[in-house]
Formats: structure tokens, sequence, C-alpha cells
């Protein structure tokens, strides 16, 4: 990890430097990466943590590869802004979306229906 | 092809809507001032109900802020276009104004303005939002519950605090019976596509979602009879979706109750006639207040309501063999795989509960007025009334090969319409 | 117009407002719409699995995590293999490029083969459809339209590649018939190995590897399996030298881009891999 | 006479080598060839206006159906069914086939004028934009020519809510067609999208700043951020119900736990975003004819700009007051409804700023501004109503009823469409050479005004009367008589208006008032070039020094000389002026498209013999058209040949014609 993150400040600013190096070490840390995550999910941990957990690590992953990969570290930093602004939305949106079917009113009917708790005593006259 | 067709039709209607217009330009005045009026039966302006009056006062706050704002800007705008408007070609080749770029206080304080506009509006929004969701908490335990099934293009209505023994709740259609001055809960529920349930003057409309258990609350002054609508599209015949309600007294309810858990009427004879099924309170004496209105199907002379309860009680002069025959035909003609006719034959639900279905004032949805003219109407063409429905795409016809599943011929159709009306 | 003295800046084009290649611009701009397609689709798939209906499928028991990892990782590689192309070209190494591109090709076919597989084992073994289930039509529609972006990707390396063959001066008509040529071969080859190596996968889970499943399957294969040899002698053909060609570091631009919406296809697969699949374990 | 038509367009390609025929570059610079391949976006931008046009006026006689139908009770001009397909059609056309593609002629042709660049980005892009738009439109509109039980034109309204899309209940191929015809104009206004992005940041003239682009050119950002960002969600959405329909998927499928609620979101989650889409252009044609008019600069010109990077932003975070009726809840709700008041701040101040421009000007009152002046007041109207419909509880009262159709067309008509006759007016001399008789201008705008309003202010009250949109018939007895019959004779009166408009458009072309290069006495740079037009644009690429670029070179004139000079010495030492050649590749793209798109549009199963084969090979030959057409689109790579200008401006002619490379 440091190492990595010193080949990249040290590449800084020269851009005709090779990065054959850094590039395979990326590579390696992804597959490391994608191995922790595949253990992570048969670990008796709490279920929240291991979600936050595997979150985190695709998050590290996506974030190597748009900036290595995708050479966003050595771009101007508008490409930058103009991905994040479509990805921020559209985290943005499926958020949203996921709150909205989780609200108790959007439950399917195929769920037990939630029938209102009056409707017993509710009486004619 | 559309194109020809439509063509052809234009020319041949051009006419006719011109015919048809002519009347409104007679009435002159009147039909002018009918822009501006806002009573009509699906008014949301004159409403009936504590949800719908929450609603329609929310709108008014809406109304007044923005109209005020409406008029402060207009008058700017209006202002500014006559003040600096170039009289003449002089004026406009005049050197150039002032090249100003704007001035930061002045912008500022417009914002402000309008967020504090927006929040005079807010405010009474969040309450109603609340309010109009479900039944109030005190409510509770006096709501009545019902459940609304849409269907292209009619609704059914169970009444799950109204069972009836070996059978399951209360079931009817298209005419929804509730206790007036009691909050109502309606569940809402579609067997096909999106509906949604809409009576003007009691609620704004929820939808009828498949797969989504929506509801709504609704509930009536005082007695009286309202005009619902499917509001949102939902195919071929969507426009002609159409429902009523009933609000009626304690005692009122209870009798109609007591009608609709009996089975259906058997005519006899000797027992042709007889007594109505249940009391309501004495009819009222109703004055029209709709002029310019061209009342097609309502009874001039009876309220809405007064006419619903008349509609209750068997017609004068029964003709025992013709409904016999008619029952007999409901039989043949496979009717009774479509329709339910509890205590007689019929036990289909692709169509509505035909048990009381003469004493309903409307048929096919809210449609039609039911009388015997309007019922051989809809028994001999259903598929000129509601074009796609069911009774006809299936019933009538086979849908794969277009062929007629049966005729009716004109005594068929008496002889069913005879059968029909006797079912109160 | 190989007059440019001096190296390029990969980083800076002079002629735009910005600095910003516009190719590079527009890579961009369409991945950030990009996101809202997948976003869209993964919030269908993730709608569905919070609220799933009776009669799903167990996902747990339909998934394959090991072929799922493999082809998650093949895929990593790939990534890396196309970094290592842009790189070589942006330095001018036309031939190091030129296998880069060559290896990315493979791994992303054989990503879209291990695809092939698993949607054929899921359902004729786990009798899990796109039409008999929620599950089935969110998860092979998700997964399938990241697959049509995989495949989309393959064609396009794959012109790349042919086209760094393209001759410097006035292209003939004749260039233009062999380019065609090679694709196909191409083509071809590619199915023709897939085929290949998928009977040959089946007969192993089948029977296990004993000599009569060996001599079985290049009896059965024999056809594709001499078309591809031959496939493969063709496009070694193809790539022989042939004078100076039109492509070299000022095309860089092209294979970035191109790496971008790559790499993109990449980190969707990373989003999908813990959200379709490693989640479902827990 | 007209730039666009008669444009010397390439000089001549004598010396280019000789190439094989498909890689051959096509120099027509007149006839139908010269169309079909032209890479200009001044062509494509007219392109797009003429098609828009037209199905402006097709979207207008359904309208007037709709309304014919509407105008008495109980009518029968139209049947159930064509009423629906009229309503659906009448709403898909209008937005997607004129609103938006009008707006794109505007982009074309004005935004890379006014920014000082020769052209867009990627000129055959553009090309392949404008005839998948044109596939998509014919796709949509197939329907109306083939029997009708089978296929017939789309009938499911304009935002198709499903299940009422699945195959259950429509089955003809009706939907199909318009899913599969929306499908393609999102590629084609995504492709269209991308491409102004990068021109508009990455091409601008020296000293063009963000900060300087006029507003009409940050609105086209702005729009174009919408368009890629939105459109994916609508796409993903048909590709859902493409997916039910032709191969049984579940998405919206009820019976197999499919929540149709799930297409609502998705469609809105476009759908608000679009109708900023539509209006956000509209407003910078605004914001362009105001401060010519006034001669005054536009007044808080950051604030505006930032106002509509702000409505764009939040467009996408309103869209579920589509669905205040579809029970979401109470917090959503609320969430939903303050959101949406919010928007009424950011277009506020555009309003408040217009009016500030106005102030103190000399206001000259020609027609373009008249129309300017309408949609300031007629947006007011059609926004406030807006506002009324973000109170949700209302709204439960207004939604699907014809209160909302009066306060959509108020800001779709007195919004978008004004302001694009407006532009209209306001860009013709630029486009070819005349000027609109003042006269006649007025009088349609005065009878589009009067037939607009007598239309649709009735319709307010008809809603709140409980009249519900899309139907098509009602009773005699509700009180919806006499509203319904003056909106039919308003609409009579306004389609005269628009008939009037139209044939005083055509009148000029061939025989309006010549008038020269900027006769508005303009101030941005689109108005500094020569009339007509000339292919290149700018002889020289021009050096920015203030926002209002052009009327700042009209005030310091000698400097602006010099300065000429010198660049034009400059970039002739670089070459000359790059011209990118022409292709037909696009177009092949586009109609390779078509097929395939027809093909898999169709692909459910027949019951006759046979033909699903066909369906697929008519698919396939599509698909190996779309993908040959691309191949040879990218071998013959985006060359082009240097244009030289013999010091008289206007005047081109090519020297060397020799390819030239970026
Ligand atoms: C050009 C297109 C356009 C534009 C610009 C708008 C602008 C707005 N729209 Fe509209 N809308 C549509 C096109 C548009 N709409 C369409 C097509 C539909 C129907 C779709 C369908 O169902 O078929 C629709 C439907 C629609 C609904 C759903 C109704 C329903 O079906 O129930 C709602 C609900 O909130 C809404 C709200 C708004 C609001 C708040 C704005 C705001 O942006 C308006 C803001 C403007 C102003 C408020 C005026 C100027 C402001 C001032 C002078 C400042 C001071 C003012 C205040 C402080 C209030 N619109
Ligand atoms: C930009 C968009 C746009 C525009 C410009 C218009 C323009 C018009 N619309 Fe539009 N309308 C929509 C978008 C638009 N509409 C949408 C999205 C819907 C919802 C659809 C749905 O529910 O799915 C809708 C629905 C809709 C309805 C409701 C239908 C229903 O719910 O049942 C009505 C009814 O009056 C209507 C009327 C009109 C009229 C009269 C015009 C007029 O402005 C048209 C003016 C144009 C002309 C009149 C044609 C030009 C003139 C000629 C061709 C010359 C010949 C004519 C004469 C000489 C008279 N529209
Ligand atoms: C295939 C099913 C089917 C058959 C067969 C059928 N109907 Fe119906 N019927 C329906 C449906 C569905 C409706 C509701 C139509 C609507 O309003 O949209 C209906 C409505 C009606 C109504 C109006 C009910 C109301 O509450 O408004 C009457 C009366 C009626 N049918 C009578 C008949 C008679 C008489 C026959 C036999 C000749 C018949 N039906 C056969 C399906 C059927
Ligand atoms: Cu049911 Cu409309
Ligand atoms: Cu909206």
């Amino acid at each position: 990890m440091t190492s990595i993150a010193h080949a990249a400040t040290a590449d800084h600013g020269k851009h005709q430097d090779n990065k054959f190096e850094i590039y395979v070490q990326i590579a390696m840390l992804l597959a490391v990466i994608t191995g922790v995550e595949i253990i992570m999910v048969y670990l008796p941990f709490m279920k929240a943590l291991l979600i936050g957990g595997l979150v985190v690590l695709s998050v590290v992953k996506f974030m190597f590869v748009i900036f290595y990969f995708m050479h966003l570290r050595w771009d101007k930093p508008f490409c930058t802004i103009l991905f994040f602004i479509g990805l921020v939305l559209a985290i943005g949106t499926v958020w949203a979306l996921l709150q909205l079917f989780s609200v108790e009113d959007g439950r399917p009917l195929t769920a037990p229906p939630p029938e209102p708790p009056h409707s017993a005593t509710a009486k004619a006259g | 092809m559309y194109l020809p067709s439509l063509l052809r039709s234009l020319g041949r209607m051009g006419i006719r809507v011109l015919a048809l217009a002519s009347p409104l330009f007679l009435t002159g005045c009147d039909f002018f001032n009918a822009i501006w009026r806002m009573d009509g039966h699906q008014s949301t302006i004159v409403v009936a109900g504590p949800v719908a009056r929450a609603q329609r006062d929310l709108f008014y706050v809406t109304c007044w802020v923005t109209l005020v704002i409406f008029i402060i800007v207009g008058a700017v705008l209006a202002y500014a276009t006559i003040k600096f408007k170039a009289r003449n070609a002089a004026d406009e080749h005049a050197e150039p104004p002032e090249q100003g770029h704007g001035n930061p206080l002045v912008e500022i304080s417009l914002i402000a303005a309008s967020v504090f506009a927006l929040v005079i509006i807010a405010i009474p929004t969040l309450k109603a939002i609340w309010y109009t969701y479900d039944v109030p908490e005190a409510e509770k335990a006096n709501a009545y519950e019902v459940t609304a099934t849409a269907y292209q293009w009619w609704f059914k209505f169970e009444y799950p605090g109204e069972p009836i023994e070996n059978v399951g709740p209360l079931s009817t259609s298209n005419e929804l019976v509730i206790p007036a001055g009691r909050p109502v809960h309606i569940n809402l529920r579609t067997v096909d596509v999106i509906h949604s349930f809409w009576v003007p003057k009691l609620a704004g409309k929820v939808d009828m979602i498949p797969n989504r258990g929506n509801r709504l609350w609704l509930q009536a002054d005082a007695p009286g009879y309202f005009w619902g609508q499917c509001a949102e599209y939902c195919g071929d015949s969507h426009a002609v979706m159409r429902f009523r309600v009933i609000a009626l007294g304690k005692d009122d309810f209870n009798a109609w109750l007591a009608a609709q858990k009996a089975t259906a009427r058997t005519v006899t004879a000797t027992a042709a006639a007889g007594q109505p099924r249940a009391q309501f309170a004495a009819l009222k004496e109703w004055k029209r207040n709709e002029p310019g209105y061209t009342d097609k199907y309502d009874r001039p002379d009876l309220s809405p309501l007064d006419n619903w309860k008349q509609m209750q009680a068997p017609n004068p002069n029964e003709d025992a063999a013709l409904i016999a025959q008619g029952r007999k035909l409901f039989q043949e003609k496979t009717c009774i795989g479509c329709h339910t006719i509890r205590g007689h034959e019929g036990v289909g639900i692709t169509g509505p509960n035909l048990t009381h279905v003469g004493a309903r004032t409307t048929i096919a949805a809210g449609l039609l007025e039911n009388n015997p003219e309007q019922l051989a109407r809809w028994i001999r063409h259903p598929d000129q009334v509601k074009p796609g429905n069911k009774m006809y795409n299936g019933g009538y016809i086979d849908v794969k090969t277009r062929k007629p599943n049966f005729t009716l011929t004109d005594a068929d159709v008496t002889a069913l319409v005879a059968y029909i009306s006797s079912l109160k | 117009m190989s007059s440019h003295a001096g190296t390029i800046d990969h980083h800076h084009d002079p002629s735009t407002s910005t600095g910003i290649p516009n190719k590079k611009l527009l890579m961009w701009a369409f991945l950030a719409s990009d996101c809202m397609f997948f976003g869209a689709l993964i919030a269908t798939h993730l709608i569905y699995r919070l609220h799933p209906p009776s009669g799903n499928p167990d996902p747990k028991v339909v998934f394959n995590p090991a072929l799922t990892s493999f082809s998650t990782f093949i895929l990593l590689m790939s990534s890396l293999m196309m970094a290592l192309a842009v790189n070589a070209i942006q330095k001018g190494n036309l031939k190091s490029m030129r296998w880069s591109l060559l290896t990315t090709i493979f791994f992303g076919c054989i990503f879209l083969f291990c695809q092939v597989f698993e949607f054929n084992e899921f359902v004729h073994e786990k009798h899990m459809t796109i039409t008999n289930s929620i599950l089935g039509s969110t998860f092979f529609t998700l997964t399938g339209t990241h697959g049509t972006h995989v495949a989309i990707g393959v064609l396009w390396l794959t012109l790349m590649y042919i086209r760094s063959f393209k001759p410097a001066g006035a292209v003939s008509g004749a260039w233009l018939g062999k380019a065609t040529l090679h694709l196909l071969v191409f083509a071809v080859t590619i199915v023709l190995t897939m085929h290949v190596v998928l009977a040959f996968v089946f007969d192993f889970l089948a029977t296990g590897l004993t000599g009569a499943m060996v001599a079985g399957f290049f009896s059965s294969t024999f056809l594709s399996f001499a078309g591809m040899i031959i496939g493969y002698g063709a496009l070694r053909w193809f790539a022989r030298p042939a004078g100076p060609v039109a492509f070299d570091e000022h095309n860089a631009i092209d294979v970035e881009s191109m790496g971008l919406y790559w790499h993109f296809v990449d980190i969707v697969w990373i989003v999908i891999f813990t959200a379709v699949y490693l989640l479902e374990y827990l | 006479m007209d730039a666009t038509v008669k444009s010397h367009f390439i000089g001549k390609d004598g010396e280019s080598p000789a190439r094989p025929l498909l890689l051959a570059r096509p120099t027509a610079t007149t006839g139908l060839m010269s169309w079909l391949t032209t890479v200009d976006h001044k062509r494509i931008g007219f392109l797009y206006g003429a098609f828009a046009l037209f199905f402006f006026l097709v979207g207008g006689v359904e309208a007037l159906l709709i309304r014919l139908q509407l105008m008495v009770p109980n009518n029968t001009l139209l049947t159930a069914e064509q009423y629906n397909t009229m309503f659906t059609m009448h709403g898909t056309t209008m937005i997607f086939l004129a609103v938006m593609p009008l707006s794109a002629a505007f982009f074309n042709f004005v935004m890379p004028l006014q920014i000082g660049a020769r052209d867009v980005a990627f000129p055959r892009l553009n090309a392949f934009s404008l005839w998948t738009f044109v596939v998509g439109a014919i796709i949509l509109n197939i329907g109306w020519f083939l029997p009708a039980d089978r296929w017939g034109a789309p009938d499911g309204g304009w935002f198709g809510y499903s299940p009422l899309t699945s195959r259950t209940y429509i089955p003809k191929h009706s939907i199909d067609m318009w899913v599969m015809g929306l499908q393609l104009l999102g590629v084609a206004s995504i492709a269209a999208s991308l491409n102004f992005i990068v021109t508009i940041i990455n091409m601008r003239a020296p000293g063009m700043t963000m900060m300087r682009l006029p507003v009409f050119v940050w609105m086209t950002l702005v729009t174009s951020f919408l368009i890629i960002l939105s459109f994916p969600a609508i796409t993903i959405a048909l590709v859902e119900v493409m997916m039910d329909r032709l191969f049984g998927t579940n998405f919206f499928e009820a019976s197999m736990g499919g929540m149709p609620i799930l297409w609502q979101h998705l469609f809105w989650v476009f759908g608000h975003p679009e109708v900023y889409i539509l209006i956000l252009p509209a407003m910078g044609i605004i914001s362009e004819i105001l401060p010519t008019f006034s001669r005054k600069p536009l007044y808080g010109y950051p604030i505006v700009v930032f106002s509509g990077a702000c409505i764009g932003f939040l467009g996408f975070a309103v869209w579920s007051h589509h669905m205040f009726t579809t029970g979401m809840g109470t917090v959503a709700t609320a969430a939903f409804a303050l959101a949406t008041m919010a928007i009424a701040v950011p277009t506020g101040v555009k309003i408040f700023n217009w009016i500030g421009t106005l102030w103190g000007g000399h206001l000259q009152m020609r027609t373009p501004m008249m129309f300017a002046l309408g949609f300031i007041w007629m947006f007011m109207i059609g926004g406030f109503s807006g506002v009324m419909h973000s109170a949700a509880p209302a709204d439960a009262q207004q939604q699907d009823s014809y209160f909302v159709v009066a306060h959509f067309h108020y800001v779709l008509i007195g919004g978008s469409i004004f302001a694009l006759l407006a532009g209209i007016h306001y860009w013709f001399p630029l486009i070819f050479g005349r000027r609109v008789s003042e006269f006649w201008g007025k009088l349609s705008f005065w009878i589009i005004f009067a037939g607009f309003n007598i239309t649709f202010f009735p319709l307010h009250f008809v809603g709140l009367n409980g009249m519900p949109r899309r139907t098509f018939t009602y009773d005699g007895n509700m009180g919806w008589n006499a509203p319904n019959f003056i909106a039919t004779i308003g609409a009579l009166i306004l389609g005269t208006g628009i008939a009037i408009y139209f044939a005083v458009m055509i009148y000029t072309y061939f025989k309006g008032e010549k008038v020269g290069r900027d006769p508005w006495d303009g101030r941005t740079l689109e108005w500094a070039i020569p009339n007509p037009p000339p292919e290149y644009n700018f002889a020289v690429i021009p050096n920015v020094h203030a926002r209002d670029a052009f009327w700042y070179e009209k005030h310091h004139q000698a400097e602006i000389e010099k300065e000429k000079a010198e660049l034009s010495k400059a970039e002739e030492a670089h070459g000359g002026i790059h011209m990118p050649f022409q292709s037909i590749w696009p177009f092949f793209t586009s109609c390779g498209i078509l097929i395939a798109a027809i093909g898999i549009a169709v692909l459910d199963h027949d019951p006759r013999p046979g033909f699903w084969g066909w369906k697929v090979g008519t698919a396939i030959l599509g698909g190996v058209i779309m993908f040959a057409s691309i191949y040879i689109w990218s071998l013959e790579g985006n060359e082009g040949y240097h244009l030289h200008l013999d010091g008289e401006k206007g005047k081109g002619h090519c020297h060397d014609a020799s390819p030239a490379k970026h």
C-alpha cells in the first residue's frame, strides 16, 4: 500500500514516466481485495459490519481503478468533476429509490396485508 | 389505417358537431357564466367532507399567495414594459442606455421574499399531508372500513365488517354506500392495471396500483349522492369508468345493509311488486340549482339522493312471467358465468355482482341511468357503450375467433331487462 | 503526419479550451451518463431483492461463487492489460500495445465465456430463467446488460487492433478488404475457440478427464478445432509487419478513451460483484 | 440567399488522392447527397428545425382533433381508441419530436457561433444524432400507416404507465414501436448532448471564459447535462418494458410479484428533468432576446446562470411530485413537496432578472420581443399553477385533472413554444438573411396569444370542477360544457395564429425583406459573421474580451480590427482553416438502426409460421448494416481539408485538399 502511494507521488508531474510497475501493483492489490471480499462473506461476524466492510472494500477498488487505471489522478480535475456529477447523482437516485420502496406504505400486497388495527372494531351503526 | 377512417369521420361529424353546439350559443350569458361556475357534481371547490375541505383550503392558500405575487410581479413587469418602451425610431437609436449588470442586494432580498412566500404555503401543506393521510387518531375507533377493487372498467366494493354467512363480506358494485358523518377508510385494490379512486366532493384521489396496499380516508358531512370517476388512464374505456358514492344517515345505512345482505328478490305472480325492502327517511323537497346543465339522465323533479332512495323500492307493475323468462335467459345466455346473483343461479366473478342491481341508480359503472331503456341498450350493445369491455369481448363474442357466442333477440332483451330491473 | 518533433503531452491538448482532449471529455461525460444507466438497473435489482416476491429461487442455491470470483479476477486482469496498452502506445510502442490489446480481448472473451457458461448453468441446472421469476428477470437483465457492454468493448478493442495496421498515406481498397477479412477471421476464430473450450469443459464436467473423453471431445469438435488453428494462423499472417502504419502516439488518445470505457465496465462489475453476488451470502 | 441551402460548401476536391469507394469522402455541395452527408452544424441544425416544425404541425393537428372531440359532451367524432391514440401521440410528438428537436436545432445552429467555434466537437457524431432522431420519429409514427388491429399508433399515454403497456393489456405492436422509438430518441439525444457538452467546454474561442458564455450557451450546457443524466433512467425503464413484452420477463408483471410502481419512479426520474430540458433552452433564448431589444446587458448574469444550473440540479430531486397520489407515505410526500416548492426560487430569480433587464432599457417592441414578453407572463402563470400542484394534498384533487393539463400547457406553450417561436423570429435573419414583416409577425403573435389563453385558461376551471384528463367523452350534466366549448374555439384561433405564423415564415423565406448581417444590433458573436454564414463560420476565430462579445467589438472597432489582422496571419501560418470532410456513414448507421429496431420491436411469438425467422432476419440485417457502417466510419477517420481565404471576407476556396489531421 505504502509503496504504491510512494510510487504515485514520485510519479506526479512526470507524465512520461513508465507506469508499468504501478499498474501491476494496483492489479495485485485489487486481486487481493477481491479475495478478501470473497472470504469475508463466509465469516461469522455481525452482518451489518460485514455489509459495511464489503461496501468499503468495493469503494476502495472502485477508486483505485478510476484514479489510477483511468488516470483521473494525473488528469485535469475537471474530468473527475464531470464523472462524479453522474456518479453522485446515480448513487443518490439509487439511494432515494431504495428508501422510497422501504417505507411501510410501499409494502407490496404479497407481503401480509397491512391491515389497519381499527378494522376489526369498526361495525355498522 | 387510422388516417382514412379519421378523415371520413371528421367530414361526417363536422356538421353534427356544429349542430350539437348551436343550442349552447342560444343560452347566451348563462352559458358563458358557466365557465367560472365551480359547483358541478365533481367540484373540488364546493365540497362535502372534511378531507376535501382541507385540500380545498390548502388550494386557496396556494392560490392567494401566488395571486398576490402575480399581481406584484406583473405590475412591475407591466410598468417596466410601458415606461421603458421606445416611443419612436429616434428613441430606438438613441445612445444605448447604461449597461448595468445587476445589484446583489436586490437579488438577495427577492430571493428571501420568495422563500418567505413558499414558507407560507409549506406550513399548511405539511399539516394537510398528515391530516389527509390517515383517519385522525381520535376518530379511528369510529372509522368504517370498505375495500374498493378496480377492474377494467368498473369498481367492486366490499364491506369486510359485514360478513354474510357462507359467502364472505357483503359485496356490491359501482355504487358505494357509506355512513354519513363517519370517517370511512377505504382499502384500494386493483386486479389489472392502475386505476384511481376519486370522489372529488369527498376527497382527493389515491391510485389503485397492482401489488400495492394503498388506502384512503374520506368522510361525508351529511347524507348525499356523489359522483366519482376513475382518474388514472386505464385503457380504452377509462373515460367511462365512473361510480357513485351514496352517504346515508345511521338508520338509513343500517336499513340498506340489511336489504343488501338479503338474497336476490324472487318475483312470483302472487308476490309481484310488494313492499320496498328497506324504509328510508322521508324524501325531501329538492330545488335544482344547476341551470344550464343539460341533464340527460337525472330526474329533474328529484334530488339525486331521493332518486336513489326511490330506486330501492320494487317497480309497481312487475310482470312475473317476463321476469321468470329473463331469469331463464340469464342462465341460457351464459350471463351467470360472469355475474353473481346471490340466491339465484349466477356465481361468476368476472363482472359486477348483480344481486341488487335493480336498486342502483346507474349501470355500467356509473355511466348509464338505470332504466329499462338504458339497460336494454347496455345488454344489446355493451361494446358500443364501453369499447373493449369484457362483457362483450369474451362474453358476447369469442376473443380469438371474433364470432358471437350467442344472439339476443329483442324479446330476449326485454325479458332480461325485466329480470335485472326486478333485482332490487 | 509523423513530423512531430519532441514528445506529446498526453495530459494536455493545446487545441482545446481546457486542455483536455475532446475524446477524453466525451468519454468521461458518457461514463457519467452510463452511471445512471447502471444505477437504474441496479436499483431495480436491489428493490426486488429487498422485497422478494414468493416463488423466487434462492440466490445462494443458484449462484456459483467460484466461477464468479474467477471471472471477476479475469476482468480485473483485463483492466490491467488495457492500462498497459495505453501506457505502451503513449510511448509509441506499437508492438507492445498490440499484444496488450490482444490479451485484453482474450480476457474479455474469457469473461463473456464464463458468463455464457453461468447463464447456461442457471437456466438448465438451477432452473432460474429470465421468465420464471423476478430474480431471473432482474439478474439476467442486469448482468446481461453488463455482458453486452463487455461484448461491445471487445468489438471496439478488435477494431482498434485492426486499425493499428492501417497503412500510412492514402488507404487503398486492398487494405480495406484485408482489414474486413481480418475482422471476420477474428470473429470466427473467437467463436470457434469458445465452442472448443465450452465443449471441453462440458465433457470434462460430465465424465471427468479420461482417455475416452478426450477422444470423444476431439472427434466431436474436430472441425471447430481445425478451424480454430487455421484461424490463429491467419490472424498471425494478417498481423505480420508491412510498411509504415498510420498509428502512433497521436492515436494514444483513441486507445485511452477506449480504455476508459473498458475500465468503467470493470468497475461496474466491481459493484455488481458486491451488490448482486456477495451480499446474498450474508 | 440562404446559407444552409446554398452555401458553397466545399470548394473543390480534385487533387485528393484516389481512395476506395467506401472510404471516398463525399463532396456534394447541393442536392440530396449534400444533405445526407453533411457534417456542417448549421445544416444539421436546419434539418433538425425542419423536422421539428413538421412534427409540431402533426402534433398540432392531433391536438385539434382532441379539442374537436371535446367540444361538446358525448361527442362521437373519435372513437375511444382513436382518442387515446391521439393524446398519446400528441404528447409524445410535441415533447420528443417537436420541442426537443427544435431546441436542438438552435443548439446546433447558434451555440457554436456564439462561442466562436467553427463546428461542434464531433461533426459526424452530430450527423448521426440527427439521423437517429429521424429514425426514432419514423418508428414512433409508423403505426398510423399500418393496420390498426395488429399495429396502430401507440395508445398508452405519453408516460405509458405499466402494466397497461404490457402485452396482456395492449397486445398490439403499437406499444412496441413506442418503446423502441423512445429508446432511439434517447440514443440520439444523448449522443447530441455529449457532443454539445464537449463543444461548449472545449471549443470556445480564446477569451471566451465560462462566465462570458452567452446565457443561451449556458442553458444548452445545463440542458445537455440533464439529457445525459436523465435519459438513461427512461431507457432502462423502456428496456424493462421491452423485455417484458418481447421475452416474457416479470419486471412489471404483478402476478409474479412485479411492482408497476417502479415504472413510475423510473419514468419520472427522467420525466421531471425532461420538463426542464424543455424549458431551459427556452429560457436561454429569452435571455438573449431581452437584452438585445432592451439594448442592455442581461441583469445579474452570474445569478441567472447559477439559477439555471440550480434548476437543473434540483430537477433531479423532485420527480415524485408526479406521484403524489400513489400513496408514497407522509414523509416522502412531504420531502418531495418541499423540494418542488424550492424550485420556484431559482425560477423566480430568472423572472426577476429579466424584469431587471427591461428596467431602464430602450425597449424595441419587435416581434421576438413580443413573444419574449408573452413568455414571461404566460410562464409565470404556468409556474404558479405548478406551485399549486406542489402542495401535495391539494394536488390530490388536481392530479390527472384538466388543471394539470392547463398547468403544463401554460409552461409548455406559453413557455417553451413561445420562446422557440421568438427564437425563430430572432435568428431568421441570421439563418436566411431575411426578416419577417413586423406587421404580420405581431399579428400572428396576438392571435396566438389570444388563442392560447382562450384555450387553456378555462381548462383550469374545468379541472377544478372535476374533469379528469384523458377522457374521450364526458356527460352534459357535469358543468364542463362551456369551458370545453370555449377551449375548442380557442384552439381553433390558436391554430389559425400558428398557420399565419408559418405562412409568414414561408413567405419571408422567398420574398421577405433582405437584411444584411446583424439587423437587430446584436450583442453576441453569431451576429459577427457575414450573411449568409460561410461554412467555416469565422474567417478568423475571434478573441473574446467581454461578456457580450460582439457588442464589445462594435464599441472597440479599431482595436479589434488590428487584432483580427494578426490572428488571421497566425491562422494562415498554421495551414489555414481546418474543415472536416463530409461522410455518409452516420446516415447509413442510422438506416441500419431503423431496420434492426423494426425487426426487434416486433419480435413476439407470432402464430403465423415462419414469421419469427423473418423478424430475426430483419433484426440481424439491420444490425449488420449498422455495424458495417460504424466500422467504415471509424476507418475513414476524422480527416479534413484546409481552406484558405483570399483576404476578402466570406469568399473561400480550397487550396490544398490534402487530408489534414488534427
Ligand atoms: C416546460 C415544462 C414544465 C415546467 C417548467 C414546469 C414547472 C413546474 N412544474 Fe410542472 N409539469 C409539466 C411541465 C412543466 N412543469 C408537465 C408536462 C406536467 C405533466 C406531466 C403529465 O402528467 O403528463 C407537469 C406536472 C407537474 C406536477 C404534477 C401534477 C400532477 O400530475 O399531479 C407538479 C407537481 O408538483 C408540477 C410542478 C411544477 C413546479 C413547481 C414547477 C416550477 O418549476 C415552476 C416555477 C415557476 C414559478 C413559480 C413562476 C415564477 C416564479 C416567481 C415569480 C417567483 C416567486 C414565486 C413563488 C415564491 C411561488 N408540474
Ligand atoms: C410541448 C408540448 C405540447 C404542445 C405544444 C401542446 C399543444 C397543444 N395541446 Fe397538448 N399536450 C401535451 C403537450 C403539448 N401540447 C402533453 C404532454 C399532453 C399529455 C398527453 C397525455 O396525456 O398522454 C397534452 C395533452 C393535451 C390535451 C389533453 C388531452 C387529454 O388529457 O384527454 C389537450 C386538450 O385540450 C391538449 C390540447 C393542446 C392544444 C389545443 C395545443 C395547441 O397549442 C396546438 C397548436 C398547434 C396547432 C393548432 C397546429 C398548427 C396549425 C396548423 C396545422 C394549421 C391548420 C389549423 C387551423 C387553420 C386551425 N393537449
Ligand atoms: C364475459 C363476462 C360477462 C358475461 C358473459 C356477461 N357479462 Fe354482464 N358484465 C360483465 C362485466 C365485466 C361488466 C362490467 C362492465 C363495465 O361496467 O365496465 C358487466 C356489467 C353488466 C351489467 C351492469 C352492472 C352494473 O353494476 O353496472 C349488467 C346489467 C350486465 N352486465 C348484464 C349482463 C347480462 C344480461 C348478460 C347476459 C346476456 C351478461 N351481463 C353477460 C361481464 C359479463
Ligand atoms: Cu380505471 Cu381509468
Ligand atoms: Cu415535474
